[in-house]
């Protein structure tokens, strides 16, 4: 093999960027303080299910309100997760593994206070018609439920009716849609279409390889997401500022 | 079934694997020898979305498809060409439509081959349509479409026949997001290797009966995932360093279909290629800075190193200044082409060879375990086990993972995240017991219950 | 004016010239050095024709164009790169336009250098807007408004300046249809090297006072017109052999840059640029296999031989599967200048180069003759007579022609049609006189005659 | 420099594909035997204007009438010439030095027989307003001339109330237009819009580097045409056929 010095013929950008601080050092430095809240945020960012359930025993058999408990313990420890990812110093497994512990977190306190607890609000996700890819909108689904949102998932190749009946039926505050194939993308218009039809006007937030800012643009409802991470953030915008989807371009497009 | 394992290497050392040679070549089409001393474009394209609304447009898409390529080929004076025709669903779930399709772009080659002499083959790559909306349905009705395709196009002209199968891909989509190294192991070694198993049998045995080429498969469904959801080097979804250990496995994989009869050349984006050919000498598609039309990866030259066929990946059929996009690749890859034969003319291929995997091997771990010494380490480790579908596997991620720690401890940087990646699948796999049996239901109970799309008698399970 | 004429070689032999090394680099925008070791992806991009609408569309256009580019450099780890803005008319004809245009980019490519340290630099080449619609109109108050367009984008953030110029096209265009050899060299080697001197002279105190790089020309207009009217193979519009002569002439003419002050690197469709690197030692830019994008040629491979800058020439900005097609090619070219600059690191650059060569060399008669060895020779021919503009473009085609008699001698073979053609046009040129002042007397009186759109007050006669 | 097998790394087809005989045996094949139009027919195809006038001199002085030379030698030569370049056997600058010394004949027997010759029929050329690459459009222009039609050049960069203006005063049995810049060639559209709001229903021809025959299937009376010397064809395919647009892509349409 021929011997080169790297540095004349690449650049590793990531490793010159890296952040001083390892995840862990960064995480502690936002966890809450309080002894009891502490444990279980800390096992939300690593992702430990067993010692969420844990960590949430004691606090409860110390007096801790379970509902509050939601709000006040395993989402501030998935904040953590979400913003350190959202700055690059985590990646998504760990948003997915501390996503998945949050989740047998809430399951555990729906059993312990036999309450539905309130959710931030309700999104559907699905990948177009004819489309099977769907990693994507996994991501999506992930990081919108790491947010506290309650997704209701129809998987992949979704056919546009059954989209619509989702709506009907969940009343969500967004639509998400992802499409990877030039073919397949053409869905969403459909969707969109029908929407609009019968009086519905939710934002339909969409993405995916194929998909591009100016072909969403084109029709009323759409709102073009180019990383998975916007689409909490879309979430959280029109829960603040309300779904109004002129708004919601000038925010999240981005070309 | 009828597989004869590797239990050793076809190459007797690393050194002696380059580009445009192949120990076993393969004669295809019209006057074609692949891995015979030379390396040849193959083209990729998808037909516009306009196209699949009816078979006569279809056809006529590929037509012209075909026609572009041809011309440009001859106007450059290029000597060789392969065309990949990747189906879209309808060719392969109407194998009527796959076999017009064939049939038509095989009597413009003709034409062209009768005319100037240029040397083509046709290959057709049926598309794996073995599921329904929300299951794999890898055995049953599909399947027999799913054969159907192949022995239509096959008789229609289809010199080279091929796929990209997905046994295992419910386990893995699961895994990859969960840094779940047995799950992605059992996806991808065991599950993956059992389904190719079966259905390279069976295309094996069509192509003979036809009297055409059973090329290879490529584990795009599962290793090229991981890559792209690995990404560019500031993208966070996955950590390079699992991804690369997912490619390792797949090397174990996709020689499943050698194993069970198919010749090359394998499919152009398996960049678990050179780990094949290490073994099994075949000749093998590959594709890189040539078909970034495509995608995007972080080693476009060092895929070049042992290929035979050379290729763009996919490109959509529209009009760009320079002509239609299959005349812009084409010429592209025609070019890179002719560089590597002038090298193997001058006898400078191994210089060439190394400048190429110089460009990438410290660009990322990806790069720094597909150079093809560590490749050829890769299949040591795998023929190690040779008949032990689960064993050999599970080598090669420790051999990857081997690699690349030696790696780091000279010029391959890793960013404290992949390290830390790496150093958890290292420990995730070192756990892993040795006993194939104990792993299967180990898995089976295990998958059974996390993953509810996965249905064992998909596998025969 | 203020043109020193070049009367020897800055390379002492042509095995001294090779890609990514000038015998005078040049620094230019944000941490980049040009020739100075390394070569350099530049790319090139034309806005959606829709994007042309109002000024708001195009500088948004750019915008996404450059964060694009920028963006998949710094995912696949490229040190460096150059963007390469072609002004539509709109952005020269109103100057404003193109200054908003460049500072806009420029503005992306300064936040991405602070963030990663990419090195890069921003190449404005202003369009020759100096026509109306039948004639050329070189002087007057176009020409004022060309200038402007210069000073504009230099202030405005552009950090290198170059422009594609005319002069001499409308005889050429007549002459190269009629195989009318005086016609060609009067329209190139004359006429388009009197305009360049006044335009060049005038570009490089521009690029002075505004203290940026005044970079150099390209005789697109007529020697890439012949190039492409003698088009692939098998094309019968011109002979090849023709096509050849009016580039080593263009070779002359483009020189002119040069001696006017300009410091590289040359443009990227100037085919005639590794004869002025030989003569000038200025850094160049080069296209070729990766700029199938926007033309055909055949020479893929070999113009890569001394580039410094490598370019997709231009495409059009839209999707791909992989990405825009800025993100595409600009990933293709970075990865050919990876390759180059591992030859550059391991002391091979020279087998790399001559790969290169080899792979075109018999190819065709033009990249014959533009092989670094001959093209050296040209440029001997071209300094041999340097301080008269007419001879040592004649020489430069005697020079050609020879090159081609010799070569088809060896291994570069001819059609019968070339031969002729290339037999004629040597008669012609022997015919002519060596006396300038004679050549130019008869030439006005025939072409005022023969070619209704010629003023010979366009250049100042 | 490194040496090589040529073979090995490309295939001169060209070479490989040049007919046996040379252009000169091939007309020679063609040429009328008639002793006084064999010189004229001769020159057209070498391209000396002096020896076809010296020939159209030769023949009229003995008896010949004037006007019947036109299509009884200069057109005879013109379709060897025409006929070897379809065929491969003589290039485009033959073609255009054969057809300059053929208008230099015409002009020729119009001074010396007092009359204007009958045409085989008009076309008008143009190249699309704001584009300046005129040179396919010159081959156009050439071959139809060579063809025996009269060529009404309107030049490059030609604004669309012009082309119509043209189209108006000359009557062209054809339009032809040609356009290399994406952004130019929608101005073909315009004129096509505005022919048929007037009530022309002309073909127009349309061709060159940007422009593909999809776009040009998109307006009435647009026909693609890929190869200059498609034009001729397509002229004499209306003479014989009548302008039917409809035949004229079924004839002339490739992809
Ligand atoms: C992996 C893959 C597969 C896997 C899919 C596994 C799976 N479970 O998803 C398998 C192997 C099964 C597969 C199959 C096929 N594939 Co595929 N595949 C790919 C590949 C290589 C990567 C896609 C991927 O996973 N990317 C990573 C994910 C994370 O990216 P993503 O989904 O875009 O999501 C990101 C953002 O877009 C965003 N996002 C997504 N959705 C949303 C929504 C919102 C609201 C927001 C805010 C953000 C957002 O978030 C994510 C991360 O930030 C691409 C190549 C490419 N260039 O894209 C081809 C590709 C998409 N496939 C292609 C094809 C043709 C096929 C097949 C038809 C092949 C065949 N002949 O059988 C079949 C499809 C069958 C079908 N009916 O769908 C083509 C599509 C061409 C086209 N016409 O457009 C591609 C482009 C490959 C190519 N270059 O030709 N494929
Ligand atoms: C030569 C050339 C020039 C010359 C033109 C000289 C001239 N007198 O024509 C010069 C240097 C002047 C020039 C200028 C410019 N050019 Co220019 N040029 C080219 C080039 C390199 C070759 C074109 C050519 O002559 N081809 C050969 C001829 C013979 O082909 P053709 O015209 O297509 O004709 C053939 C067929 O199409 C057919 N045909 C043509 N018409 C018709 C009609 C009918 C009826 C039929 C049957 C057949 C037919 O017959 C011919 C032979 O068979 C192309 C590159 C390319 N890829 O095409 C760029 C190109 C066309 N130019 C381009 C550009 C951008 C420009 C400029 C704007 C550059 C600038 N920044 O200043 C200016 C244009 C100014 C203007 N307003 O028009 C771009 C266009 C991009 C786009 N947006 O579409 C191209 C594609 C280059 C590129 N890759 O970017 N250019």
């Amino acid at each position: 093999m021929i011997d080169i010095d790297p540095s004349k013929i690449l650049v590793r950008y990531n490793i010159k960027r890296e952040k001083e601080m390892t995840p862990e050092d960064a995480a502690e430095e936002l966890y809450p303080k309080d002894k009891l809240i502490y444990p279980i945020a800390k096992s939300i960012f690593e992702g430990e299910e067993d010692d969420v359930v844990e960590g949430l025993e004691k606090a409860i058999s110390s007096g801790k309100d379970p509902i509050s408990l939601i709000n006040g313990a395993l989402m501030v420890g998935m904040g953590v997760v979400t913003r350190l990812y959202d700055e690059g110093v985590i990646f998504l497994p760990n948003v997915m593994m501390s996503a998945d512990a949050m989740l047998v977190g809430i399951e555990f306190i729906k059993q312990k206070s036999g309450k539905a607890p309130e959710v931030k609000g309700k999104v559907v996700c699905h990948v177009a018609e004819g489309d099977v890819h769907d990693i994507g909108k996994n991501i999506v689904a992930a990081l919108l439920r790491a947010n506290g949102y309650d997704v209701v998932d129809l998987g992949r190749d979704v056919p546009v009716d059954e989209v619509i009946a989702a709506v009907e039926k969940e009343k969500p505050l967004m639509l998400t849609g992802t499409a990877l194939m030039t073919t397949t993308m053409y869905a969403f218009k459909e969707v969109n279409d029908k929407l609009m039809e019968k009086g519905y006007r939710i934002p339909f937030a969409c993405g995916g390889g194929a998909v591009n800012q100016d072909f969403v643009s084109q029709y009323e409802l759409g709102v073009y997401g180019e990383e998975a991470a916007d689409a909490p953030k879309m979430a959280d915008f029109i829960k603040e500022n309300g779904d109004n989807v002129v708004k919601l371009r000038e925010k999240f497009h981005k070309h | 079934m009828a597989a004869t394992r590797y239990t050793k290497m076809a190459y007797a050392k690393a050194d002696d694997m380059v580009f445009g040679k192949a120990i076993k070549p393969v004669k295809a089409g019209l006057g074609l020898e692949i891995g015979a001393g030379y390396t040849t474009p193959e083209v990729n394209y998808a037909p516009r979305p306009e196209a699949g609304a009816s078979k006569e447009k279809l056809v006529k898409e590929y037509e012209r498809i075909t026609t572009d390529i041809m011309a440009r080929m001859v106007q450059i004076g290029a000597p060789a060409v392969v065309l990949e025709t990747e189906h879209v669903q309808q060719m392969s779930n109407n194998p009527s439509w796959g076999a017009e399709v064939a049939h038509a772009q095989k009597t413009i080659m003709e034409d062209y081959h009768d005319e100037y002499g240029i040397k083509c083959a046709l290959r057709h790559t049926i598309g794996d349509i073995r599921e329904d909306r929300n299951f794999l349905q890898l055995r049953g009705d599909k399947y027999n479409v799913f054969l159907e395709a192949f022995e239509e196009c096959a008789k229609a002209g289809a010199d080279i026949l091929a796929v990209e199968s997905m046994g295992g891909k419910e386990i893995f989509d699961h895994a990859i997001l969960r840094n779940d190294m047995a799950g992605i192991l059992f996806g991808i070694g065991v599950l993956g290797s059992m389904d190719m198993e079966m259905i390279w049998t069976d295309i094996t045995s069509i192509a003979k009966k036809n009297n055409v080429i059973s090329s290879g498969d490529t584990d795009c469904a599962q290793a090229n995932t991981a890559m792209f959801i690995a990404g560019g080097l500031l993208d966070k979804n996955l950590a390079h360093t699992i991804a690369i250990i997912a490619r390792a496995i797949s090397g174990a994989r996709s020689l499943v279909a050698y194993e069970a009869g198919a010749v090359g050349p394998g499919k152009d984006c398996g960049y678990e290629n050179t780990i094949c050919k290490a073994i099994a000498g075949v000749p093998i598609a590959q594709e890189g800075k040539t078909s970034t039309c495509a995608h995007s990866d972080l080693m476009g030259n060092l895929v070049m190193q042992c290929c035979d066929l050379w290729s763009n990946e996919s490109v959509e059929y529209h009009g760009e200044f320079g002509g239609t996009t299959v005349q812009c690749w084409s010429e592209t890859l025609a070019y890179d082409c002719a560089l590597m034969n002038v090298a193997l003319d001058s006898g400078n291929e191994k210089i060439l060879r190394d400048m190429f995997v110089a460009s990438d091997i410290y660009r990322d771990a990806q790069g720094y375990v597909l150079a093809y010494p560590h490749a050829y380490r890769v299949g040591q480790a795998i023929v190690k086990d040779g008949n032990d579908i689960y064993l050999r596997s599970k080598n090669a991620a420790l051999e990857s993972i081997k690699i690349i720690e030696e790696g780091a401890k000279g010029k391959l940087t890793l960013s404290r995240f992949e390290a830390n990646a790496l150093a958890d699948a290292k420990a995730a796999f070192e756990g892993l017991t040795d006993d194939k049996d104990k792993f299967m239901s180990d898995c089976l109970t295990k998958y059974k219950d996390e993953v509810k799309v996965f249905r064992p008698e998909n596998y025969g399970l």
